[in-house]
């Protein structure tokens, strides 16, 4: 079993989760982060004070998977979030060592 | 000079500014959170931009002394002669006083229509399009209803601005979205109000301050406020309920958004009507207003075309079914300054309403295409993309709503 | 016909339909956000339900040709005869004004009961609910008081409707509660209001409202709208004062809420009293009304009934003493045409109040609740335990109230 | 009298109250959301606060009969002798009237200088500070100015309280942000607002009360009315125009918060000059007001202190601007019973209203600092650094503003 | 040293409080998330346009907690987190190999 | 590759970061979150109802690096966050099998 983490661009959510639909991955748990990398933040001012704001508005994904999935789920990710520009976000893959369905008690693949 | 009038106008006034904050919150409410600036703020500088256009050749271009029917000669310019003792339009309010009413409804027409453009426009080409789309179409149509021009010498019968107001935006709204074209990811991604409670509030406030613009367009604190203000409160209150249970009928729920919506399209129905028709006639204009501007907004995502906050839906067919109604359902025995409709033995009415209502739909249909075709081919209409996607708060003003 | 009367009535009477939207914020801050927009629904609607069944039967049941003092008779049905003249119940504004005004009452009073039922009731059986009750109960208590029924003879005091609005609808919500039963975690999760700013927004709408509430109630723009201007303001401000103190010496902090429902408690309290007391008498009675309702509110706990937002200790404990406190405090010296109270020579006032109080209480509470248990037993009346944890906006409006 | 004027008074009152709570929106929504309930409440409790101390001493302090120009005596303590009959402010609405419509203004006045102090200070240091401030510093000034007075009788104009309230606050806020020091972490972290939206309601519901403010401080119904809510409608809008342009010229782009900030730099400049200069003047004295609030503002990040939600830029620097402008373009064609400006032909007024101004702001200046540093040596002002790291809401209230 | 991550229903977040605490886990850090899976979303209705909504707000929990005693934790959350309908959620193991108190530097065990 | 999750005080997160950014730490994603231990919560009054709430607002950084830049990035943080007040936080080091830049496809050392 292996965690996928992918930090993506907020509007490549729907693309991303509609090409992992396709590949057979049926669960995921996503979450709002902020990214700070080398794209760069934007300006804000207010009330004739600016700042400069680093971190950006970013997603995460979490997708628990069977080992031999994982460069699959890897490529489909980085195919359905690239947009070519700074920014597009990371994919980080993580030992699981045990997964438990809570209803059922089942664990491993039976749990996904 | 009569205190109450004055009174009177002078609160319908206040509550008609009131309005166009209130249009912000009720559009704002509606767009994705990182427009959500962008949204109230291209509503809000109309408080600005049309206050000075007012004074410096707007209130002369529209009420001031006509020119063959169709527009107002420059007298005013300045609000030369625009004093504070009774004035033309009434004789028991002061000149500046019906003139800072009709201010108002100057500021939320264009207003209107940034339902329609919403989250895609560069603000400096609002800017341009508000200061072109007031003087060359707000100003004539107002002249043409209210300031002595043809339209209101035909005969039309238009209480409070239907044909003038949400006819005239809605035209124009049809007309914006054709040349602006659509949001990305329309019709794909799921687009959501970022914030209903602020939308209702948004209704509140214009219900609240429709009662200044109806029952104020009687110019006096009387009978015709009466039964303005009464008219406006039924027809806005079944409209609600009708849109509500059209959607429950046809989607099985009824929705919070749906009865805020059926209220607005209630007040846009009645506008024109409230000081000619009865109560119950004003019950079946807004539960017909409810309906028919709910199956509008349905048949929009049929037709394709991205009217983003649904203005075309419910000022345009609101604003239009509104004048046709009061060539149906006014009655001289509520108001005998009025006239008597289809259902009062008197069908050549409406065919002067369906008449004014045309005309003022042609006219602002072609000029907003005209003045927006201009400005996207001079300064640019739309945002790019990349911008786009970052919404208009960041993009056109730094700034964004909230920070938690 | 006085325009200036006029003129103050037209406004007053916008300034009460602000009040149910005020309202719907006032509560729909207080609820978790998963039920905000059907909050909100439940008030937004009865805009419109209540517009109709007014025009159709409801002001002439309230205030048609008396049938024994107890019920208006059905010659004003559909408006038939009330028209833009000089009315019955005053002699300087129109019959349809005086009808539009009591129309907004007739419109918020269901609507506070929403607050003691919050978060679990079907949106249908609301519906129901609200027919059946503003029919069955309001109209008829509503004739008592004002309609020239047997309570308004007997010499009961209640200037704008403590009586009719307020202890009418805070023992609805009790029986309510009692019928419904309590939200599922109630006293074991904590269950905690959303959007306090928003609650306050709600209390500064409310409050504005409530001039045109009190005020407007003296149906004439002169001394005694005057006078219960003044007395609404201070009375409600003594009362946001004294919660807070009373939470400070009980609890240690003053909170925003404890501000804003004292506000409310006073505005409550000082509605009977308004226009019979001295501004010196407002403010104790303000004082009073917040230490009152904190006290009945933390004594909810302990009874072990769900009274969401506070309707019956706020509403009902406030409007009672409301209707005592103008029995003590009333005096003929601000108001010549009221009566004097116990602290004014006059103990027998006293007695007259409790006993108007009593039959109100009484006759609501077992109508109400036969109402409900009638509707508990045909389409029921609370959503189910699933859709209770999945909030009332998307099961009974497929909504959500906020996108980020 | 006049039931037109009553009903106007009335109306403007109620609209005068709502000022405070949307101060309160308009101040929260700038605030970080831990604090957004904490500078609520510090608003909201003066109408309570200052309602009482009104009714106690402060409308006779401030109003009641003379003593050497400088106070009113105890005469009116309890508003003993204000009653219902016309009263020595005014000919045609009962004096209590008067006092309802000028208890309003004392209570958004200590309200306005929450903007300065805000995230910081301790809500039992708050209330001892407003009831010192009200009544050792407003009451004095408001007589000096409205009430017989000295500054009044050597005639300064100042038609809604530019130096009365808007100078007056100003110079306290300057005061009481040297006093209090900067918040943890201003300069270096970002302090941002946390809900805009809320800000741009607020502005919405202040300049709706802004019209019965200074319309309502013709205390008639009538042509001065009528001028005063023209011209604050037009200063609004310009100034909101021309903040917004200013910073798009040196910063690059327009900001909501600018255009609001912009309208109540203009409702502020326009206060003392509503009703006696013309609307063109109104526009450029809105125009004026908008660029140099704007320029203040910014100086202030260089000053170095922190004026957190700039009351000291905007009701300072915009309220002297304003009475210096009515000074400038003050003139008897429009209002007869005012006074020429230098503009036209009186360069004499523009050194009274320097003075009046200045008096305001001497006397502001030192008893706040006074007041103050009497709090800060004895109960303490401040929260301590680890309650404001929490913020206001939790520390001081026990509450949150917000639940997700 | 383990890592347990549990995806649960937000209403029965109360409970599974609780029943950690009954066991002896003190410490826990909690987020809102969206979970995708079997569960079938709900549908949304705007200006007569229909959505189908399929992400559902879950809480993610994350306990760092000794590796002996992760199967007590995972029966735990279990049997707190259980409504015996589908999207109940799930657990998930993961290795730590370092923990570290801030305040003191502690680290490992001492550090929890 | 490793993982670095610190769960500190919210006001502490522009400290850190500038931190960490000294030592060449130039990317990382940030998360709102809550935490419960041994801080005690904070009472909150609704009502004349009292209640406890054990919840404390906390950010989550996550930072993935290299591991012989471990320590180095946890005494950074620890430096940083560190008010010797109860409740500063925890930081965890979890193993990471792979790292992708979504843009590039680059792995490992090159993706961050
Ligand atoms: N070392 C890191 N650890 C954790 N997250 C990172 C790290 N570096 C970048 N990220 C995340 O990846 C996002 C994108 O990184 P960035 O450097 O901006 O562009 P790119 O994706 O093109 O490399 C960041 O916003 C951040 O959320
Ligand atoms: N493969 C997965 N990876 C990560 N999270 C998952 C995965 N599958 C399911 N989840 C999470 O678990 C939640 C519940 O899963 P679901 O399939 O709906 O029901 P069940 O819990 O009964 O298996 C989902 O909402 C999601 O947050
Ligand atoms: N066992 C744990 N697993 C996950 N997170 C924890 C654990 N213990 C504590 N935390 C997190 O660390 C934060 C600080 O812990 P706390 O015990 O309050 O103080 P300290 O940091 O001084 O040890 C908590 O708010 C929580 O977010």
């Amino acid at each position: 079993m292996k965690k996928i983490e992918a930090i993506i661009k907020p509007f490549k959510l729907d693309d991303v989760k509609e090409a992992l639909n396709a590949i057979g991955i049926k669960g995921m748990t996503i979450s709002e982060v902020k990214g700070y990398g080398r794209q760069k933040g934007h300006k804000e001012i207010y009330r004739g004070a600016e700042y400069v704001v680093d971190f950006i508005p970013k997603v995460k994904l979490e997708i628990i998977t069977e080992a031999a999935l994982v460069d699959q789920v890897v490529d489909c990710i980085r195919q359905a979030a690239n947009t070519d520009k700074i920014g597009d976000g990371k994919i980080f893959v993580l030992p699981v060592e045990e997964v438990i369905r809570v209803r059922t008690g089942e664990k491993g693949k039976e749990a996904i | 000079m009569n205190t109450g009038d004055i009174a009177f106008m002078l609160v319908a006034s206040a509550m008609v500014m009131l309005m166009t904050p209130g249009l912000a919150l009720f559009y704002g409410g509606m767009v994705r959170s990182k427009n959500v600036l962008g949204t109230i703020m291209q509503n809000f500088i109309c408080l600005g931009l049309i206050s000075i256009i007012w004074v410096a050749y707007g209130y002369s271009v529209a009420f001031g002394p006509d020119i063959s029917g169709f527009i107002g000669n420059l007298d005013w310019v300045g609000l030369k002669g625009v004093g504070l003792t009774v004035g033309p339009y009434s004789s028991t309010i002061p000149h500046l006083l019906f003139c800072a009413f009709q201010l108002m409804f100057a500021i939320i027409t264009p207003a209107l229509i940034t339902g329609a453009i919403a989250e895609r426009m560069k603000f400096s080409a609002f800017l341009l399009f508000t200061v072109l789309w007031s003087s060359l179409v707000y100003l004539p149509v107002c002249h043409w209803v209210w300031g002595g021009g043809w339209l209101g010498k035909m005969g039309a019968l238009d209480f409070a601005g239907g044909t003038v107001i949400h006819i005239n935006s809605g035209a124009a709204a049809l007309a914006a979205v054709l040349v602006l074209g659509k949001r990305k990811g329309w019709g794909k991604e799921s687009i959501h109000p970022h914030n209903l409670p602020m939308t209702v509030l948004g209704t509140g406030l214009l219900w609240f301050g429709w009662f200044g613009f109806n029952a104020g367009s009687a110019l006096a604190a009387g009978p015709l406020a009466t039964l303005a203000l009464f008219t406006t409160q039924v027809a806005a209150g079944a409209a609600a309920l009708s849109w509500t249970l059209a959607e429950t009928m046809l989607q099985g729920k009824p929705t919070t958004l749906g009865a805020a919506s059926g209220a607005v399209a209630g007040l846009v129905a009645i506008t024109p009507a409230a000081g000619f028709v009865s109560p119950v006639s004003a019950i079946l204009i807004g539960l017909v207003a409810g309906t028919l501007c709910y199956l509008a907004v349905v048949a929009k995502s049929k037709l394709g075309y991205d009217d983003a906050l649904d203005v075309v839906g419910v000022h345009g067919v609101g604003g239009l079914w509104g004048a046709l109604a009061t060539g149906l359902f006014a009655t001289t025995t509520v108001n005998p300054n009025g006239a008597n409709g289809f259902f009062y033995g008197n069908p050549s009415l409406l065919g002067v309403q369906a008449l004014g209502a045309g005309a003022a739909i042609a006219y602002s249909l072609i000029l907003t295409f005209i003045i927006l075709k201009a400005i996207d081919a001079t300064v640019g209409l739309r945002i790019s993309a990349e911008e786009e996607q970052q919404g208009l708060d960041l993009t056109q003003h730094s700034e964004i709503g909230y920070t938690i």
